[in-house]
């Protein structure tokens, strides 16, 4: 096992990886940037090393310094959190180069999963359901043309290096579709040096559904079946939940074993997420392979009660994976909302600032992730999120009414924050009887935003 | 960015008024300033997002910087900070002398240190001139980005 | 940004008005001057966003003491306050007049209410003399222990 | 259902049974001393009323005044805690008779199970396994003497109406029985107006095991399986477990049942709880029942997922019980550190006064139930508990290191706490074999001082 970990990232995920670390007796060394000096996880770990200003490109995205900070504290594996480098193969080599377990995928299988066009090749060989369309970027325009008469329009055309939500384009028809192409191409090109694009079918209404997966370097592969996260704002996630409503067990359990099977097959060793889009007729689509620990991965620790963030550290020093698919078992409903430090009546606009009070929920099935505390003073510099609420209970109705209580119970000001949006959302019928798509949120706001201006 | 005028600015008004401490803070940037109530001697402290800072929790643990807490009464000459995180070496080879020492005279190109990351060895200039005063850091003990570490009697 | 304009004519009106302490914060900033004092002065504070400021946490809910926040500049009288839980009744019963109301002398002897808890009626003496001043309670009302429920002036 | 519930008690138990409440829609009304005033809890309440000044003879054990605030409220039942008047039939009956449904045992039941000697008559009826010894209170002492003979020195001689470790004597032979007969009867007349003591085998290494029941109006009875609670300090516990480590899986279920089948005859409807010693080769010996929830309760939510308190509140209100013996399975380990305001450098003085700082931990398997918060300020009237921080993970090992991780980050200030101790505790190897005794933890405290004083 390791003896010491360094982590390659700050806030909530810093701190999830510095306790599982400590639980398995490891040490754990933090990069930190100016900006973060002070941050409250740096006092949970042994040791925290500042490597730069606080604009990342200068810190937590610099590879060098962080290469540098595990030399100097003697490190002997890095975790990268998710965002900055997490999904940087070089990276990923750079370390594995220099002698430091990176925690995640070998570099080749996270460029292969990584890649949208790879990954959908390798999907279509091992069963994993795809959306039809185009096999690879598009080289003609007339072959686009063909393939999306074949699969019918609406159509999606996407950049292969794509995410967030740029270099995508819906297309409803043959116009749109030679316009939509080169307009994704120019700000594909802008945006990751990368203007290849592909084109896919496009769903209207559909929820959003993925796989936890997780593989060892012995060639095992689990599935920790799905989560739901289509409450989402502008392709952001707010709430996420495990398992998914209403979903049929049979077709359920296809698509997650065909999940592992994907990361089986690419040889893949670590913690990784396989998105779906579900349609009205419980059809799946795959849409990527995240080749990391998630954001909402702790909905799907309540109901296995598996500690994926020591599974990762666990498989990267060698272990085998700890369980067997047969062992694992769906136990009740668990929801998770994300707190982020945004004003909701301005747009959602980030707040930093001072956070004077932060007054935490507890209780049965109340689990709070979260490295802001009152004294806190959030950075301008980083994402505007400040904690993650989860709740578990024996039914997703339960679950949904400890999660009110909790939402009532928590207290954070003067800086604003999404409480009271999750309030809402928690009261809404789309969100209560699961007959929610991913537009569900944005028509919410978009709803709202009219009734108050007509006053 | 803090404009030093506006600063001065702020400083003459305080002096003028006889305020103590002066804060102030944006997105980008803090500034706080204090002056002496009877007996803290002068202290000026100007920057974005600064060094020692008001703090409001402990410095992590660790290799956490040395150079926070200058004392109250003594002069704080400014510092040589490390550009990067790395090992410090004072000479530039086992045998050989150091590159500089208590009472070096350095201008802006002077090299001041080697700071070797993944095996690289990087020179580091003094980028200001005048006399080193204090040596604050080992020939191979480990430097993190910020870590002051000559001091330096301005020329 | 912070205006320095703005910020000197915030100085002067301390100086002027001999404030130690001065907090202003909107979403963009905050500044925050502090003068030196010889003893807490009057405090102002000014600002956008300020106004219930310092309330760390809200006092609770609901029935919770309607005594509290007298208007600072008003004299706050005595008050007979209830002993006990229960409901508050002016009269002895529906169609009878109050024990007493605004103009009424008491003293330490006389029934002012009955409050009724768990089907028993309990006389309330006022414990005090003087004149009532303000009835604070309606007949029916629930009040609860250590509730004001009369004003007195005390002769 | 109910629509509104008042809470006859303050702290964490009131906040836990506003939890409870809200989860299930009903409204909750707390009654508070003027010692409380601003208690945090009391902002998660519908309605606070003030019902006295602090010390609890004038306030929270005044049932007149808690009776006319459930009147004036207009609630519809009364959830009394633990402690207070809890375990007071005379209160159950009064609720009763004023129409407000007692959330707890009926007044007979709870009367026959309290009072020591009926309860031990109904154990031996149904098979609960008790102490050998008299049947009955001590009426002639050398009836006594003669049973000590049988069962063996060393005995206990205890009041029936004890408790805390009053009017208790350790008797090794017949001298100091009769000594301790005498003595213990008067120190039981002076604390609680009833002389009646009775005897009973005595054990010199003991563990503390007992089982959570819970009946309904229907006749139904199950058990929610067991508790260790064997680090106790003054018989006050300070750390409790779930489930006991190391037990006989046969003998287990076995006591566990009887204890269900002694709640069951007494046509008890609630919780309750059956306390008994378990000596070296695992035989069990009854000690009490506490006819209440009890502050342990949440390490038995942890490991069966059952909600106590929401099931207290179904069943007064007359619904059955939600889960049948069959559906009950343990699944994991939970342990809950108490986290009491005392100093353990001042033998364990209780801290009253402002906490300044309270940074709570969280996390993966990481639960608190607790009242405080920055900016409260602990009363000096009632007891030094301000939380309880509870574990729970797949094995007791993980449980452990979670505790430990937990531990280390919480923060209180400057008031002193025994965090500090439960962080020794954990490492102690008396408490990580499960090679301890109800007498570990005051060894361990007594071999520390010693140390000291040797300096």
């Amino acid at each position: 096992m390791f003896k010491r970990i360094l982590i390659a990232n700050r806030g909530e995920i810093a701190l999830r990886v510095i306790r599982a670390a400590k639980s398995l007796g490891i040490e754990t060394v933090c990069v930190y940037s100016t900006a973060d000096k002070g941050g409250p996880w740096l006092e949970q770990a042994d040791q925290a090393v500042c490597i730069g200003p606080g604009p990342s490109p200068q810190s937590y995205l610099r590879i060098e310094r962080i290469i540098a900070a595990a030399e100097v504290s003697h490190a002997d594996a890095i975790h990268p959190g998710y965002g900055f480098l997490s999904e940087n193969a070089h990276f990923a080599e750079v370390c594995r180069d220099s002698g430091f377990e990176f925690i995640g995928p070998s570099p080749e299988a996270m460029a292969l999963l990584g890649d949208k066009v790879s990954c959908k090749k390798m999907a279509r060989k091992v069963g994993t359901p795809v959306f039809p369309g185009t096999e690879d970027a598009i080289e003609d325009i007339e072959e686009a043309v063909k393939v999306a008469a074949e699969v019918g329009y609406p159509v999606i055309v996407k950049a292969t290096a794509g995410g967030g939500g740029r270099g995508m384009r819906v297309a409803r028809d043959e116009a749109q579709l030679r316009a939509g192409i080169e307009s994704a191409r120019q700000e594909a090109t802008a945006a990751f040096g990368n203007g290849a694009v592909y084109i896919e079918k496009f769903l209207e209404h559909a929820r959003h559904f993925e796989v936890q997966t997780i593989g060892d370097k012995h060639g095992n592969a689990v599935h920790l079946f799905e989560r739901d996260c289509s409450s989402q704002r502008r392709h952001q996630k707010l709430i996420e939940e495990a398992p998914s409503p209403g979903v049929d067990p049979e077709k359920r359990k296809k698509v997650c074993e065909s999940a592992a099977a994907l990361i089986a097959s690419a040889k893949y060793s670590g913690a990784a997420t396989v998105e779906f889009l579900m349609d009205g007729k419980q059809t799946f689509y795959m849409l990527e392979v995240n080749t990391r620990v998630q954001v909402e991965h702790p909905v799907t620790e309540m109901i296995t009660g598996i500690d994926i963030v020591r599974e990762q550290i666990m498989v990267a020093s060698g272990k085998p994976l700890s369980v067997k698919q047969s062992d694992i078992k769906v136990n009740g409903h668990a929801i998770e909302c994300r707190i982020n430090a945004e004003d909701p009546d301005r747009g959602f606009m980030p707040q930093a600032g001072l956070i004077e009070t932060f007054s935490a929920p507890g209780g049965l099935g109340v689990r709070l992730d979260s490295h802001a505390r009152a004294g806190y003073r959030i950075p301008p510099n980083y994402d505007s999120m400040i904690g993650k609420l989860i709740v578990h209970g024996p039914t997703r109705d339960i679950a949904i009414a400890r999660m009110k209580v909790a939402l009532g119970e928590f207290r954070i000001g003067p800086v604003k924050t999404t409480i009271p949006l999750h309030r809402k959302l928690m009261d809404n019928p789309d969100f209560n009887n699961a007959t929610f798509d991913i537009h569900y949120v944005e028509r919410l706001l978009k709803a709202e935003e009219a009734a108050k201006a007509k006053g | 960015m803090i404009d030093i005028r506006k600063l001065k600015e702020l400083v003459r008004l305080m002096v003028e008024n006889d305020l103590t401490e002066l804060d102030i803070r944006d997105e980008q940037e803090t500034v706080t300033v204090k002056r002496p109530g009877l007996h803290v001697a002068p202290q000026v402290v100007a920057a974005p997002m600064m060094a020692a800072a008001p703090v409001a929790h402990a410095a992590p643990a660790a290799a956490a910087a040395p150079a926070a807490a200058p004392a109250a009464a003594k002069e704080v000459l400014p510092a040589i900070e490390s550009p990067m995180v790395g090992t410090f070496y004072a000479a530039p080879g086992p045998d050989k002398a150091p590159f500089v020492s208590v009472g070096s005279k350095v201008g802006p190109d002077t090299t001041v240190c080697l700071i070797e990351a993944m095996k690289i060895f990087n020179e580091i200039k003094a980028e200001t001139s005048g006399t080193v005063e204090e040596v604050l850091v080992k020939s191979g003990q480990p430097v993190e980005f910020g870590q002051p570490m000559y001091r330096i009697r301005p020329s």
